[in-house]
Parts: C-alpha cells; structure tokens; sequence
C-alpha cells in the first residue's frame, strides 16, 4: 500500500454535475466521503460504489472512481458479486431507506450474515425521496405522506436492530450533521474486514423536513446523543450527567449518573461475540425524538466470505491442481471407438 | 415399429432396443437406468435417455405419483431419441406397470417383480384384479420374477438385514437385464465397489443382487435366448457418456479456460437447473466461484456484479427463476457487460411440472423484460451438444458484451448420449480484450476514458475492469449518452440508443454459423423446422419419411435471436413449412413475423419430448394434404 | 403550422392556441401550466395537456437538466393531442429558452422573464451570448418582461421576505398568459385562496402576482392586442378536466361499485404509476383497501391474495414493477383469479428514462412470463378513456376470472383532457356471483365443491371464498386436473390444460367490442393500425390527410389480447396499413404474425409523444410510395 | 363463536394422500395441528393455509381448510393481502427454511413489522429438502451438500433473533418430537392477534437426518431444551440443576443454580415491550448442539395491520359517508356544455 499516490478531495470528485436538492443532507455526506478518501490509503481504481435506485442511490456518479448505478434495492447483491470476483477492491454499497429496507431488505440481510467485505452506508431519511414522499420501512407510526393520507400504520423498523438480528458484524450510525462522526464511522467501517454497515440519518429537505432534528441540531446533540465509545461508560447530557445501564431483565436505560454511581454504568464493548449488548443499546430510543446511541454498536471480527470462497479456489488448485479441460471431460468412463 | 423381439434360440441380434424402467420412487430405477445406460456406453452402443420421475422427494410408495420411470434407446447405428415405445418394460410393482404399460409396443416384453403383486400393492395401483393372472397383459410376453425374494435370499449369509437387502432388488433386475440383452457385467460391478466404498456391507448386497440376476436368466430356464445389440459405427474417438446439464457444465469451464476469464456463477437451486450448480461448485480448481445466492435476483446480479469486476457471470435456473430475473437482465442490457443466463426449460405455466420437460420459455427470452430490450439467445439441440452451445452462448456474451440467454430443456438436461470428446486444441479461442487506457481525446487533449466508446466491427463497449488505473468510470440503468455514457434525457438520445441496441444484437447475424439444413435440400415438399430439443426426434421421423421416399428438408436453429441470415430464404424455399415445438408454437409465431410465410406449428405440451412416430405421421400428414 | 399569431389590434380569435411554459424545475412550471389548463377548461375550451419534467426531484438550478415544461393545446374544437409545435413558449430562464426552443413553430412568440437572463444563467444555460440581445431570436416574436422584478415590487407591502415573493414569479407569468389570451382570472384567484387558506401570506403573494401579471398586460404597452380562443362546441353535459391516472384510479373505484366486490391495491411506489396509490389510498370511504408493499412482487402476491378472499385484487407500477411481478402473474393463470396489473409504460430499457412516455411493454404484457401462460391485454388510449379502459380490464378480470394486464403510458398519466362525466347509472353492471354451494355429485352421491368445474358459457371456474361453509379447497401454481383441481402431472391432462388456457382467453373475443375503425373505411389506400395513447396523434394525422383528399382509415385496438374477431377482415381490407408506436414495431409484429400482412412499423421511441404532424408526413410517405 | 360445530381431527384431514418422504419430520407436524384444529373453536371454513414451495410448502394441501399452495417465498405476502381483505378468517403461513428465510425472507420480515394478523409456521430442517438437499440459510458452517461440496462458508441465520431484529411481537420455538409441546405453541399462535411466528425444528431424514438430534432425542432433551415459562425462573436440566442468568453485558448464560441460587435466576417475562431479554435469550444457543431455549420468546401486544387499515376505512365513513361515484366523478372543478 506504500504506493498509493497522495490525492484530495477534488480527485475523489467526479465531473457530474449533482442533482440533488439545495439543502439536501445528501450533499453533507458526499462531502464526508469525498474528504475521507485521501486519508484512507486505497487508490481511485480500486475503489467502486455501486448502489440502488434512489436520491441516496445517485452517490455514485459524484464519485470519481468505479460505480454501478444499479436497479432498486439491488445493490447488496450486486456488490456480493463484484466483491466475491475481486476480493481486492473496496466495494462500498450506497442506498436509501427504501432501497435497502424495502424492497433491498432481503438482499442486505444476507450480505451482512454471510459478512461480504463491503462498507454499506443506509442514508437513512425515512421517507422516499426520488419518488416524491411516499413514507418508507423506517417512517414513524401515522406518517401521513402521499400514500397514507390517514397515516401509516406500519411498525417501522430499527435498521439497527434489523442489522443486528441477521448476525452483522459491524453495525454503527452516524448523521449527517456531523461531518467527523461520519468521517469517523465511515474509516471504520473501511478498516472492518467483513460487512460493515453503517446507518445515516440524513435530512430530506424536501419531503421529510427535519426528520431528526429533535435529536441532531447542534444544541440537541448533547442531551439526545448518547456517543457509543469502546472501552468507556456509556454517558451523555449537557453536563455529562446522564448514563446507560443494563438492568436485570436485559434493557438498556438512561439514568442519571447521579443515581447510580459512575461505576454503575456500562462500559461499551463493540467487541462482544454475543449481540445482545448492541441490540439492547439499539432499543435505547425508539425514535429520532428521544436519546439516540451513536457511533459503532458492535465490531466483531470473524471470517470474511470472499476471502473464504477464495481459499477454497486455492485449496482445491492445491489438492487437485489447476484445472485441466481435457482431464475434465475424461473425468467420467469413457472407451474408444475406432 | 419392427424390433419386436422374435422368440428364436439362442442369440438373437437386434438394431436398437428400448428398455423402461419402472418402480417406485424409493426403487432406485433412476440408478438401474443409469447404470444399465453406461454398460451399454462402453460396449460400445449409440444411445439416448429420457429418465422421468415425480415432482415429490418421495411421493407415497406403491402409489401411481410415486412411480419413476427411465426409458433407454440402445442401438448398433447411430440414433437421435429414446425411443418411441420400449420393446421391454421392467415393473418393480404394481403401479409401475399400471402407470406405464401404456408406454410399450404392443407384443412388448414385461418383466415383473412377482412378489410386489400383493393385495395392498394391487389396491394402490387400482387394480381390481391381478393383472399377471387375470389375461390383461395377453398381448404382451410377461416374466413373473420373484425379485425381492431371491435378492433378500442372496443376502442373507452376508449379514445384511433383511430390509436392507431388499433394497437391493433393483441390481437384481439390472443384473437380469444384463444377462438378458448381453451387457458387460464389469463395469456394473466396477461402479459398485467404487460407489459403496465406505458401505462394505451395501457393495457386497447390491454385488450379490447384481450377480443373482444374472444367474437367474442363465439357470431359471425362463428365457430361450439373450439378445444383443452390437456395437454402433460411429466417428472413431473417445467416446463418454454425458447428459445435458453435464455437458453444459463443462462447455461453461472450457469457454472460462478458452476466454482466461474466471467464471463466476450465481444460482438458486431449481429443478431441473440444480445440477448444474453442484457440478460448477466442484470445479473450484478451474477457478470457478460459485455463490448459491439468497434468490434468483440476488444470483443474477451477483453474475452481473461479476462481470463488472472481469468476471465471466453466470446464472442458471428455470423459468420461474427467469420470471424474476428479467429486471436485472434488462439492467445488463443496458449497461452492455456480458452476462450469461441459462434457462434450463421445464413445464410452465407457474410451478407447473417441475420435473417435467417443455420448450414453451422462448418468447420470455425473447421479449420477458420491459422496453425494447433485445438479447441474442442461443438452444441446445442435444445432450452433448450443450457444451458446444455453452461455448457459444459464452462467446457472443464475452465477444459483444451483452447479456445472452442459453436455452436446454429437462430432456436435454437429464438426457443421456454418448459424446466423442472433442480435441480440446480445437475449441475456439475466446480470448478477451479488456480496456487498458483512454481511447478518446477531449477537445482540450485531454486523455479520457469513455465506457461506451465502441469497437467499430463489433460494436461492443470496452470492458474496463475495476482495479484499472485511469479508466474510472460510472454505468447504470439510465438512458445514456452514446461515448460518453453520460445520463441523457435527450428524446434524439434515446431513439438512437434504442436502435443502436437492437442493432447491436441484429448485427451479430453477420458472426453466426449458418442455419442446420439437412435432408433433401433442393426438391423438398416440406421443411420441418426445429429448435432447441426437438432436434433428435425432427431428424428421426425425417429420417423415416425420406425412407418412405418423400421429399423432406430439416432445418433446425440454434441461433434464435438474432436469426441466422440464410433463414429467410431456406422458410421461403420450400412449399410447406412445419414446425414442432414443445410449447403452442412460439417460434412458429416468430417465423411468420418475421419472413411472413404460412408457417405451420405442431405443438405439443404435454411434459414429455415428441417421439420421431409422432412426428412421422404429421410429416405424412401434411405431405397427403 | 397555420395558426401563428397575426399582429393586428384589439383582440384576435384563434381556433387554438398551444402553449408552452418552460422554467426551472423549482419554478412551478407544472402547476402554472396545469391551471392555465383549468382555466381553459372551466371556460370551455377543448384540451389536451404534455407535462414534461426530469427524472429529479430538484435538478441542479439552472441547468438544461433541470429544464420543466407544460405544453397545453387550447381549441374552440374537438382536439386530441396537446399540438405540433407551440404557438408561445414562455421561458422562466436561460435554460429553459435554450431546451426548448426547438419545439417553438417558426415564427412563434417567445415570452421570457428577462431577470434570469444574467452572466451566471446564461453560462449554465451554454449560452456564449446572450439571446436575447444577438439576434438569435429575430425569427420570432420576443416579449421580454421583468417578471421576479416586478413580482418582488408587487409583495414588498404584503411583508414576504424578496426570496419567498421571487417564487410567486410563475403565477405573475401565469398572470400575463391570462390576460393574454383573455382566460378568466376568477377560477386561478380561487383556487389559490383555497390552497393557501393555512398560508395566508403565500396566498397574497400569489394573488399579488398574479394580478400584476395582468395589469402589466393591460398597461405595458408591450402587446397591441390580446388573443381568445372560444369555448369548442362540445358535447352537452357536464365536464371536468381529468389526467390519466385520476381517470384510471376513478374507473377503478366504479368497477369496484358496479361489482359490488371491494377494491384492493397492492402497490410499491414507481413513477408514472404511484399517482394511482395516491389516489386511490384516499378512497377509503369506498371501501378501498390500499397496502404500500415493500416491493412489487409483494403488493401483486398481497393483491392476488385478496382476490383469494373475494376481493378485486389490483396492482400498479410500470414496467421495472412488472418485470418483477411476471412470476407471480403466472401463479395468478395457474389459479384462475382475477386479478388487474396495471403498467403506466415509461422509457426503458432497465430504468431507462423513467419520466418520459413510451410503450414499449406490449411484448412484456403478451410474453413476459415462462410457459404458456396467456393472460388478457386492455390498453387505454386517452387520459379521460382511461376510466372506461379500467373498467373494461375488471369486467374481464371479474367475469372471466383471470389476470388482466391494463396498459397506459406515462403521456396518458400526466396529460389531460376535458373530460363529458359519465351517467353513473349507464355504467356496466359487474355484479359478481360467489359460489355458495356444492357443484358436483361423486358417484356414490355426495355433493362437494370441484374448484375448477366451469362455467360453460365464460370457461371460468367458480369463485369460492374463504368463509363460504361447504365450499373448503386447495388451490395452486401445480398443474392440476381440471373440474377437481387435484395436483395432475399425466401428459394428458397437462397438454389439455394448457390449450384450454389458451381457448379460454381466445374465447373473450365474443365479448369485446368490434375494432373501433373511423375514415375512410370503404375505400382507403391506407389503414394506419393504433393502439394505445397514439390514438390523438393518428386522429389529427388521419383528419389531416383526409383533409387533403387523401383515402386513409384509421382502427385503433383496444383489446391486444385476445384480439377483436373483426380484426383480420380490417387489416387484410387495405392495400397498405401503417402500425404507428411508442417502440420497435411490437404490435405490428403480432399483426404480421396473426395475419400474414405486410404492416409497417412506425417507430418512434424518444420518450415523447407522436406529433400529428410527424405521423401526417408518415401517412403521405407512404401514400405517394 | 358458540355456533362451532365440534369436530375432529379426521374432519381437518383433507382427501389429499400426504407425499412427504415416509419418516420425514413434517408428519408428526401436520398430525399437532390437525390435532389441535378441533380445540379452537373456529370453523374450517374460517381457516386458511397458505405456503410457498418446498415440502413444507406442501402442507395446506392436506388440510381439509381453505389453502393455497402459492410460489417459492412469497407465502407472507400472499397472506398480508388475504387477511387484510378479510380480517376475520384466520390464515396460517407454513413454509421451510429455504421458503421463508432465503428468496421470502423480506416478506416474513415485513409481515412481522406490520403485525399482520397470521400464524407464521416456519419448518426449520436446515436444507433444502424439495430440491434434494442444498444448504439453507439456517444450514451450519461447514455444511458439506451438493451446493457446497468443500462446505459452506455462510453465517446462518438464528430465525429467532431475525424475528426479533423485525419488530415481531411473538416469537416461539418448539420441535417436531414434542406434539404437545407443538400443540401448546401453534395454541398460543393462533390465540395471539397479530404476527404469530413459530420456529419448527423438524427432520429432514433424508437430506440432512438428525440436525437436531442432539437436542431434540428424548433422552437428551432435559439437558439440551431450555423450556421457557412466562413468569418462571428459567431453569433447566436432568435435575433442574442449570438455570439461565442475565449477566451485566446483557448476555444470557447458563450457570448452575447451585452457584448462583434461585433467586437469581432470570424470570422470564414473554411480556416486555423491550424485545432486547427475547433477543439475549436467542442468542443463548448457537445450534441445535448446545442447550437451546424452547417456548414462547416474547408475545407483546401490539396493534394489529388488519383491523388498523378497517379501522381507517370505518373513519372514512364516517366522516364522509359511503363512497358516492357520482360525487366522486363531480369532486374537481366541472363546467357545463349545453
Ligand atoms: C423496481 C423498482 N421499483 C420502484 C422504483 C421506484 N423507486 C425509485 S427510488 C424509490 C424509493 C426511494 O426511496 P429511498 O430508497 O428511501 O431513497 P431516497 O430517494 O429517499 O434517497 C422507488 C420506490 C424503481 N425505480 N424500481
Ligand atoms: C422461484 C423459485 N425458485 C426456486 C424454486 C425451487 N425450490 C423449490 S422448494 C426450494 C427450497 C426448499 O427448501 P425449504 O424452503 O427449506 O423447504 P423444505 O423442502 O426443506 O421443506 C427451492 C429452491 C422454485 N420452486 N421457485
Ligand atoms: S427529495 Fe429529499 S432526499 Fe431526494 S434529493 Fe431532494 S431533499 Fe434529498
Ligand atoms: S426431503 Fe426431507 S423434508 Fe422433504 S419430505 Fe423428504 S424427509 Fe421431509
Ligand atoms: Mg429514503
Ligand atoms: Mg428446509
């Protein structure tokens, strides 16, 4: 990796012009991205996003390197693909809400058990966007939007929690507010060997205005995001003075340090082989209007699949030797006719 | 039909022989066929196999669902189909033979495993009677042999329980039939101990089964006679037995090899494409990556993400897998990357028969995808022949960038013949170009790289792989601008990459063989014209008609989008055009389309392949119009 | 082109007047256009509208890709398309003058808000110069008016912020258009009073706007005359302005009451096809039950459901949507329910442009699916016929208990037309008869319930719905005996199953009405063959040519699958026919097919509509052949 | 519901002959639930059973109730449109492993978010059995079949915890060697209003025979099956001597009673609102070869899909009257030509 040339920003940057919305917290992110990239010692070339359909979808094409634009809620599976073929590229995997919850959910779900080596960001604004503000999977209860002018009635999903319970590796959340949280988040999920999926509240301006504001305006951050950091008690507030603990039956909850004593706290441990810990956290808040946990849920290291399926290419060349045709097609009884 | 068998002494000679297997699901006859089928492979014979068994895992025994049946053609000439009606039925049971007499020539042979003709078993098959005793098989020559009884008898000193033993009742009718038609005992046995290596106890019962068949038709003094059938003069060379989805298999590993291009295959497992999954996952020493993926959207563009990445991709199913693949096709057709989407065809519509064969997925190829959104497909005519079409199919792929789908068929795919193995020196080279630099210059000089900057000749985009300095760039479903690739809403855009798309694929005509063209080729009164697995029976029953002394033409496509150039005029040279499909007349509808001849479709749809007799009579059918 | 605005004083007639507004995307083009519409309409013109708008939600500011445009054609006669080339074309900016202005007639007038036109627009827009200064323009008639200027001035005292007033600069336009062309002022200032009431200071700023868009007609001196195009001489009855998809959902809701069966939509949001959702989710008083799937095949298999349950199961998307839904589709054959899908088309391949028009999923509808699995085609062919276009699709689904696939496009979607409202009680009555009881007798004389016992008369087989005592059955995607619906893999059955599949779809065509064939139906040299939203287009074109002492006729299909039992005599009558479409020759293609004649394709695919004039020269092209 | 005429199992069989593998774990499922149908005071005309493919899939045919046999995956979507068209009959989903976790998974997920009115009946053999024998998303790594002949290198999915990570309301696990056992669990489905989803351990003898073996053989099941009890200390073993603890990262864990003492045994508590106590729990066993809870996981009310969208529909009513097409037609701006 000595090799990688020094770039910038601007090298990172495509000639598209970008078709969001003014405002659009879309921008923020890219802009994440495009300044990460020179700090992360990996070449253009060897870089791909591919993603769904979507406004969070069009990421690619501001990327100056490899991308696919592919088809609605795809992207995870195409990407398993292009990773599986090329385990040497660093395949990041961009979608939207819809995209990937809804008609994608499946496919994110198995990229994550299956732990592909991809750095999957969710922009998460819980509405559709390109299609004009139908409420999405992660739309809060009674949303009323274009196609549920009564409100909707659907349970929306924890990405976490989903994210959690198909046996991910890495899972971790940021917003788009805070362009060094998601710079944080965004090397580390390039630094996890496995499939690294990273949920982004993103504001649409447009359509779902202020989604996250209660929780990610610069004066509400610190009442109403608890900042997840391996190793340390788990605490947040204007003054530091709230906590997390885990209680008895297994939930997470806030207190105040005051009550319990620092040494009561949770320490966070991204670490731990068992989920249970992230999942609790990630039940925390049901929603961007009470005290969220941010930051990475849980990094827990185990055998990466294209890498495994490449093993087995070698260890069969191994055991069998390369691949001979003409040994192939006798493979089988053959006899001569003459 | 005229090899009935004559009950001389001694050894009788015969051309062909078609023997049917038949028993329960639980009996092993797919096995017997198989095994019955390789001995007579490497005796020597030209043969052909149509193995038939129920949808279920293990549908209720002694019922009529739960009969599986294998029928093989064994013959001293070279032959094309399994036969139209076996001369020999073997009947594990009751139901077996109820279910599958039908099948038989009349004055055919039945032999019969006597000791499953019990009460419980007749009342299953719905035999009010039985049927070895009450005159019904009259018209036939009937062998009542105890089967279960000897084989459990034989066992019985080796230690085997007597319900295992029983099991292996099917070598001891395979072990009959050897002795009976003169097939080589050694490779049976040879395959047995290979097989039931770790099972010594099972070699040893299927070995002492196998043996006392043979024994019996020596010693029961049932038979007069054996009979035999030579070996066949074909083309001197190696010979092995393969069945389609086999040979598909390897003609995808040949054209990886003959491209240097790993292939990477996506699949979801569905009859009757599932084999080909297993066999490709053991290629891994070929460099061959397989992903059994979550469904078929996900395996489709998990071929295609492949692609991208210089990757051969690959993804086989069956129909109801390319029902859902179309979106992902459509997305290949517009990002211009090769892509390989193989259709092993079963009887639709819906689950339909999922066991069962049909040809009825060619206009879904042809048009299952939404705007105009052509796609060169390629068919397979026979079971060997499916690992030159995969090469094919490989070749148009790799070669003009573009998703092409292969069509097979469960009879092809299960389908058995003898294949002389090709000198792998002669298969075509396939090797690919991948882009390596910028290939055009900005007005300012600059050096770019354009996605869809095209290969004059061949009108194919560069294939930039990712990992390739200076060629970053960004492909997707939207329309584009031709070159550049840029997004472009623009209406003049659009209506030229949607002809240029369409000619892209038209335009492979001009890189296609010639359409197959057999038969009397000047003066003939009809044109029989085929595609995809009818091939075997078409040239049968033209065979027989020209025998007959009428004047017929067999014209069979393997190309089927685009079509070869030649075929407009050969549907227009000849008076009367027929075309038998295994759907209601698909691309009869194409033929008329497209050269606007009165082209007339023989359809049947019914799970199993046309015999060449059924063939024959619509031959001389229209010919006495 | 004759209707150019002659400059003369006082005020003009016109015949009719097309109108094109163009602006950024952020401009309000669609709405400003849309009530220029209204107005119209309410005044009595007769219509037809072509929004065009970008595949994003905001593109960037000033660009040529974030160009939005309204094209409406206004006439004092029956018209039906939204016109050639536009009269005026008003251009909020640089881009949108530069875009547009090719569809502009020679001559045309061009009205500009001439504060966009600074350095920074101009450079977005490509523009080297500016045109409103060099000359570029002199072919036309240029009015350049301060339009954000005075709209800012006009909202000083009304307390808006200058950049909120800036967005009330459509209205000023629309303001000036009305004044123009003398459109009555009320039904905009009441509408805007209506839309704003909870943003009172929006409303005064529009109202503020629109006013001084007027007077500065009356006062600027600039026009010497206004225009007016008089109310057409219609129909009597009542009228209303009504889009495509308002149309389609609003036919749904009365199949549903005329069936008294209640209405479900299974729908994954997609554009042109999610206004239907829209609309549809708001008629809950209804008893429209709306789910937003989580992706298509699940909002089909949710709407197929319900119709398991005795629902009218209905889905919407447009072609991506379909390609996934074929699978399930084909289970909907296997099941013999009804079931409507719906598919607004729109540019493809892949994503391909998925705002613009197209109707290029004909092929897809016919084919899209493996096996034999037909299912009926109704298309649409005016945004108001729409209605009856849904309600035909449900009768056959209902009556014939089947899938049905309706097809508009995304031109009849978004245009609009005045619309003469239906007497309620002349609609068809789709009343439905459930099964209630048992329809068969066994031998030894008890009743029961055979699932797939037909109708004689239909070939449907009863509709027996969950909760119905005595009527409890199995049904699914397996081949299945006909009359008791078990699960039947017999050659026999299955062959006889798919052709009575086949028959029992051929067999609406007793039931549709003839091909709707207008001109000169005795003696034309020429058939032009429609189907679909062409049909305006080959209405002008065809009133044009015969106009011009041409022989032409003009049929226009609605129902594709099965096809209208008069068809063959109509397009065998002419010595030539024209087939005119929104993709590569797919109809045509079926009509050679079928009948063996040599039609024509004419093909356009660039996301836009026909124009009359195109399909005008088409039709003499091929007349002076 | 006192009009039920009483019935049988023989009056729940259908005429159907059963075409499952003799010996194959799907019998001794069918016989709990036609043995439980007479129990439930509800009608057979009332009862619906959908599935998708595969031999689980085959099950509705053997049910004398109303059925339908639909395609591979898409059981849960077939029923959310059924039982919101007809919130009153009651509709069962029976589907495999492959069925329901592989090509349906987003459906079952979203089926369960929605809380949609269905008992969700998922045979667990851990391959695909219909297309003789593939591994399946729940197969364990390593998994040597025709697919994988070097094994499989995926994480399978805990059904349990993906469940749990989709917001689904009742959550229970049970095996086909315990008819009562099952009876009790399909009970508690079909009494609960909303997303019932069962977890069957069942035998594919063919394909893969005794995955479950070691915890499900009669001898081994004190020791190996973790019986969950609402209210109860959860303990377990020959003895009772094992119980399960909450530790203070959240993780379940099994400890020896006499270690900790009763009293700090977790209660379980099926009620929480908290799915996090469920999720540990889940987590508990990483295969059928370690000690594995069986039971109801988590059983929260919540409102149910069906009866919220008749609930909006009833409103509308009532707010604007029955649906007047006449009206409707009339609802924009008209204009009168005469
Ligand atoms: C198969 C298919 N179905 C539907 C669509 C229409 N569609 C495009 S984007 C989208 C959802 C957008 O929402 P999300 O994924 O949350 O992305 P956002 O726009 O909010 O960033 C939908 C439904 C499509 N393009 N393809
Ligand atoms: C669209 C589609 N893809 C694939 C198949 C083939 N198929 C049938 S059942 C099945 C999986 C069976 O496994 P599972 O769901 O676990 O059920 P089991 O047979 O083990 O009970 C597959 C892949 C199909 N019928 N349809
Ligand atoms: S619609 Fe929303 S998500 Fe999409 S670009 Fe606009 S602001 Fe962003
Ligand atoms: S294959 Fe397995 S799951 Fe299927 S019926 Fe046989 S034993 Fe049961
Ligand atoms: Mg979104
Ligand atoms: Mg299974």
């Amino acid at each position: 990796m000595t090799d990688v040339p020094t770039t910038t920003k601007a090298d990172w940057t495509s000639d598209q012009e970008v078709r969001w919305c003014p405002g659009c917290g879309d921008y923020s992110i890219l802009t994440a991205v495009q300044m990460l990239m020179p700090d992360l010692d990996v070449r253009r070339e060897d870089t791909v996003f591919i993603s769904g359909i979507g406004c969070a979808a069009r990421f690619p094409y501001y990327m100056n390197t490899y991308g696919m634009h592919g088809i609605h809620g795809r992207a995870p599976a195409l990407a398993t693909g292009l990773a599986m073929a090329r385990p040497e590229l660093h395949v990041w995997v961009v979608g939207g809400d819809g995209d990937m919850l809804s008609i994608g959910g499946n496919h994110l779900l198995h990229s994550l058990r299956r732990n592909v080596n991809l750095n999957i960001l969710l922009f998460n604004n819980q509405i559709y966007g390109l299609t004009k503000g139908q409420y999405s999977p992660t739309s809060e209860i009674g949303k009323v939007t274009k196609s549920t002018p009564a409100g909707s009635i659907d349970e929306p999903f924890n990405p976490i929690s989903v994210a959690l319970g198909a046996e991910a590796s890495f899972v971790a959340r940021t917003h788009d507010m805070d362009r060094q949280h998601m710079m944080d988040m965004f090397r580390r999920a390039h630094d996890f060997p496995g499939a690294a999926f990273v949920e982004v509240f993103q504001n649409c301006n447009v359509f779902n205005d202020g989604a996250f504001g209660a929780i990610t305006k610069k004066d509400k951050r610190a009442s109403m995001l608890i900042p997840l950091e391996h190793g340390k008690p788990i605490r947040f507030g204007e003054n530091n003075e709230k906590g997390v603990v885990i209680n008895p039956q297994g939930s997470a909850e806030v207190v105040d340090v005051a009550d319990v004593g620092e040494s009561a706290l949770l320490v966070h441990d991204e670490t731990r082989q068992d989920p249970s810990l992230a999942f609790a956290l990630s039940r925390l808040s049901a929603g961007p209007f009470e005290p969220t946990p941010i930051g990475v849920y849980r990094a827990v290291e185990r055998s990466e699949y294209a890498t495994e399926a490449s093993k087995q290419l070698a260890m069969a060349q191994e055991q069998s030797g390369p691949g001979d045709l003409e040994a192939l097609l006798h493979s089988r009884p053959t006899w001569e006719v003459s | 039909m005229t090899d009935t068998v004559p009950r001389t002494v001694g050894t009788q000679e015969l051309n062909r022989l078609v023997v049917r297997f038949a028993g329960d699901s639980g009996d092993g006859m797919q096995l017997t066929g198989d095994r019955f089928t390789s001995a007579s492979a490497l005796f020597g014979n030209d043969l052909a196999t149509l193995p038939e068994f129920p949808a279920e895992i293990r549908a209720p025994q002694g019922t009529l669902a739960g009969v599986s049946a294998f029928q093989v053609q064994v013959s001293d000439h070279d032959i094309t189909t399994p036969g139209d009606a076996p001369n020999v039925l073997v009947a594990m049971n009751p139901a077996a033979l109820r279910k599958e007499l039908v099948h038989l020539e009349f004055g055919g042979t039945i032999i019969v495993n006597q000791d499953a003709f019990i009460e419980r078993n007749l009342t299953k098959a719905g035999y009010d009677s039985d049927p070895l005793d009450d005159g019904s098989l009259d018209n036939y020559t009937l062998f009542k042999v105890p089967m279960t009884t000897i084989t459990k008898e034989v066992c019985k000193d080796l230690g085997v329980k007597p319900r295992d033993a029983e099991r292996s009742k099917n070598f001891f009718a395979l072990g009959l039939l050897s002795w009976l038609y003169n097939r080589p005992a050694q490779p049976t046995l040879d395959w047995i101990s290979a097989k039931f290596k770790r099972q010594q106890l099972i070699a040893d019962a299927n070995t002492a089964a196998f043996k006392a068949g043979m024994a019996f038709g020596e010693t029961a003094e049932l038979f007069d006679f054996t009979y035999e059938v030579k070996p066949a003069v074909l083309e001197p060379g190696t010979y092995t037995n393969v069945n389609g989805n086999t040979a598909l298999s390897w003609g995808l590993v040949a054209a990886s090899q003959q491209a240097k291009v790993p292939l990477f295959l996506g699949s979801y497992p569905i009859t009757p494409a599932s084999d080909i999954l297993h066999e490709l996952s053991q290629r891994k020493n070929f460099g061959v990556r397989t992903l059994q993926a979550e469904d078929e959207i996900a395996a489709v563009c998990a071929a295609l993400g492949a692609s991208f990445g210089g990757h051969l991709g690959i993804t086989t199913t069956s129909g109801p897998g390319i029902a859902l693949k179309g979106e992902t096709i459509g997305l290949a057709v517009s990002l211009e990357l090769p892509l390989l989407v193989i259709n092993i065809q079963r009887g639709g519509p819906s689950t339909g028969l999922p066991t069962k064969t049909e040809s009825a997925d060619l206009m879904q190829a042809m048009y299952g995808r939404h705007g105009e959104s052509p796609v060169p497909i390629v068919a397979a005519y026979s079971p060997s022949q499916c690992f030159f079409a995969a090469i094919e199919a490989a070749r148009i792929a790799l070669k003009y960038r573009t998703p092409v789908i292969l069509l097979s068929d469960g009879y092809l795919a299960n389908g058995s013949e003898p294949w002389l193995l090709p000198d792998v020196s002669t298969l075509p080279d396939l090797t690919v170009e991948f882009a390596t630099g910028p290939n055009h210059t900005e007005e300012d000089g600059t050096e770019v790289f354009w996605p869809y900057l095209r290969d004059p000749e061949t009108k194919a985009r560069p294939w930039a792989v990712p990992g390739t300095p200076g060629l970053t760039h960004r492909i997707g479903g939207i329309e584009k601008e031709d070159g550049s690739g840029n997004i472009n809403y623009e209406p003049d855009n659009h209506g030229y990459m949607v002809k240029l798309r369409e000619e892209r694929v038209a335009h492979i005509a001009n890189d296609i063989p010639p359409t197959m063209l057999e038969g009397d080729i000047d003066d003939a009164d009809l044109l029989v014209l085929g595609w995809g697995s009818t091939w075997g029976a078409i040239t049968s029953a033209v065979m027989r008609a020209r025998e007959e002394g009428r004047k017929v033409a067999h014209a069979h496509v393997t190309h089927l989008n685009p079509l070869p150039k030649d075929l407009g005029d050969i549907v227009r040279r000849y008076p009367k055009v027929l075309v038998p499909e295994m759907n209601l007349g698909q691309f009869c509808r194409i033929i008329r389309s497209e050269f606007l001849v009165d082209a007339q479709s023989v359809a049947k749809v019914e799970g199993v392949p046309f015999t060449a007799a059924e063939l024959h009579s619509h031959i001389n059918g229209v010919l006495d119009d």
